[in-house]
């Protein structure tokens, strides 16, 4: 039964990892790649540590993998949302059907008012 | 304060020791508190964050109503995202729009953004002053009061009752 | 503002004493499970990295930790060298002589005076991996 | 139960494959960063299923290890990409 159900999870793990993975070779422009790959990738990754945990219960390698899965989520939220921001400080463009932009608004004349300064 | 923060500092890093060796022998207890003693010496300044409201029982009943939900979001995400790839036409309308937080404290703060980048085609960009900047793959709205409850709005309301 | 924004800084500041931690687990765990003194010295000095990585260098004033940092690491070496000659003066000539007692197989103490030279190394590995990094950073802002 | 497993492994390679492509095609600097950031958690997950069919605690501690330092890597080509000084 055990087996089963982990074998379920880590199907469904390898579905959302193709999902993402193809959303990264799909979509058009970085921030829209960032989205898909980051989500999905990281949930894949999770839904194969659960049913390691499923599987071996919660013994040594059970509970090391349940400890990887907070580290998992934590490192890879914060490292999109870093590279996100630097490649939207860095200048490349959005993709041309993009609607809003209102963080260039905000922050545009400020940046140039700070690269004056320097 | 900073005593009481330095204790839960010391008890959580002799808790992950003890989970990650998965012994109880004492050689492995005496060298667990040996490492855990230093890094609380080495890394407790950087822990500053207001930890004595969490001994109150009823924010972890929050806390885990907050985790039921927040993967329920996760997982509506995912399947949000595979509808969008899978599409022939991909459906996508992305835009960066601004939503102004209510929530104080940075830990908070911190949380909500990282669930936001879990959450359906939503990531965060970035925060200054009260203004979180979120990319959003499928702007539906331009009207603030309408994508900021989409967005963040149930997210705020359950972190208010855990952190404040 | 200096620095990355608050939300890696926080983060930073979770999970740097974890890291550390596990840094020392896999020094410690040396002789059980690979890893050992210079993969656990990797991520010791990690720790501090992504400290200067997300707050900036003026956070902790790191200008006097470089040459701590750096006699750190000529502690470790020497006390390396001094266990691996030791076992020469000591008892027959063999160098990096096995002096301490053997335990039984698979607890902490079980390999003598393997765990020793994973500790030093260790210190070693991580004092001058992070004393590299400093002399990046700090002769950036000198120039 | 064990070739679904092997199964499992080869697919996750070849979805480090197609990161790859995106790294070869990829027309920007942050295109081939987010490519290879998405590799470093595939290949946790590659280090799972070994576990799994090893039964072997110490491939965990490896997959923790690389998360490490693949956050390590990833915030400093965030900081490369901000065109800031590694010192601020």
């Amino acid at each position: 039964m055990n087996e089963l159900i982990s074998n379920i999870l880590i199907g469904i793990g390898l579905a959302f990892s193709f999902f993402g993975c193809l959303g990264l070779i799909r979509l058009p422009d970085i921030y829209n790649r960032l989205q898909s790959a980051t989500k999905c990738v990281t949930l894949g990754a999770c839904c194969i540590l659960l049913s390691l945990v499923i599987r071996y219960g919660f013994n040594d390698i059970g509970i090391k993998a349940l400890i990887a899965i907070p580290i998992l989520f934590f490192t890879s939220t914060s490292g999109a949302h870093a590279l996100l921001k630097g490649s939207h400080i860095s200048g490349f463009k959005m993709w041309e059907k993009s609607v809003t932009d209102h963080y260039s608004d905000d922050t545009l004349g400020k940046e140039e008012e700070t690269t004056e300064k320097t | 304060m900073r005593a009481i923060n330095v204790l839960i500092y010391f008890l959580i890093c002799f808790a992950t020791w003890l989970l990650l060796t998965h012994n109880l022998g004492w050689q492995n207890l005496v060298a667990g508190s040996v490492i855990s003693l230093l890094t609380t010496l080495v890394f407790s300044r950087y822990f500053n964050f207001d930890v004595t409201k969490m001994i109150n029982p009823v924010r972890w009943f929050w806390m885990i109503i907050y985790i039921i939900y927040f993967i329920w979001q996760c997982v509506k995400a995912n399947f949000d995202v595979a509808y969008r790839v899978l599409h022939p036409a991909m459906p996508i309308k992305p835009g960066i729009v601004r939503v102004n937080l209510t929530l104080q404290g940075s830990l908070a703060r911190t949380i909500l953004a990282n669930s936001i980048t879990m959450t359906p085609g939503t990531i965060a960009v970035d925060i200054i002053d009260d203004i979180l900047y979120v990319h959003w793959i499928y702007v539906r709205y331009l009207d603030h009061d309408r994508y900021a409850y989409r967005i963040s709005g149930k997210f705020e309301r359950i972190l208010k009752k855990i952190f404040e | 503002m200096k620095g990355m924004t608050i939300i890696v800084k926080n983060v930073t500041a979770l999970l740097s004493g974890l890291i550390f931690l596990y840094g020392c687990y896999i020094v410690l765990h040396g002789h059980l499970t690979p890893g050992g003194g210079f993969a656990g010295g990797i991520i010791i000095a990690g720790s501090f990295i992504l400290l200067v990585i997300a707050n900036g260098i003026q956070y902790f004033r790191l200008n006097k930790e470089k040459e701590e940092s750096s006699l750190f690491e000529g502690a470790g070496i020497f006390c390396f060298l001094l266990l691996a000659t030791g076992g020469l003066f000591l008892a027959v000539p063999v160098f990096f002589k096995n002096l301490l007692p053997g335990g039984t197989p698979g607890e902490l103490l079980s390999a003598g005076i393997i765990p020793v030279y994973n500790i030093f190394i260790g210190i070693e590995v991580a004092a001058a991996l992070l004393s590299i990094f400093l002399a990046f950073v700090i002769f950036k802002t000198e120039d | 139960m064990m070739e679904w497993i092997d199964f499992s492994f080869w697919f996750l390679i070849a979805l480090t494959a197609l990161c790859l492509l995106r790294v070869i095609l990829g027309p920007t600097v942050a295109d081939r960063v987010v490519a290879i950031d998405i590799m470093g958690i595939i290949v946790v997950g590659i280090c799972v299923l070994l576990a799994i069919r090893t039964g072997r605690s110490f491939l965990i501690d490896i997959g923790i290890a690389w998360i490490i330092l693949s956050f390590i890597g990833t915030l400093t080509m965030a900081k490369y990409l901000e065109r800031r000084k590694l010192n601020e």
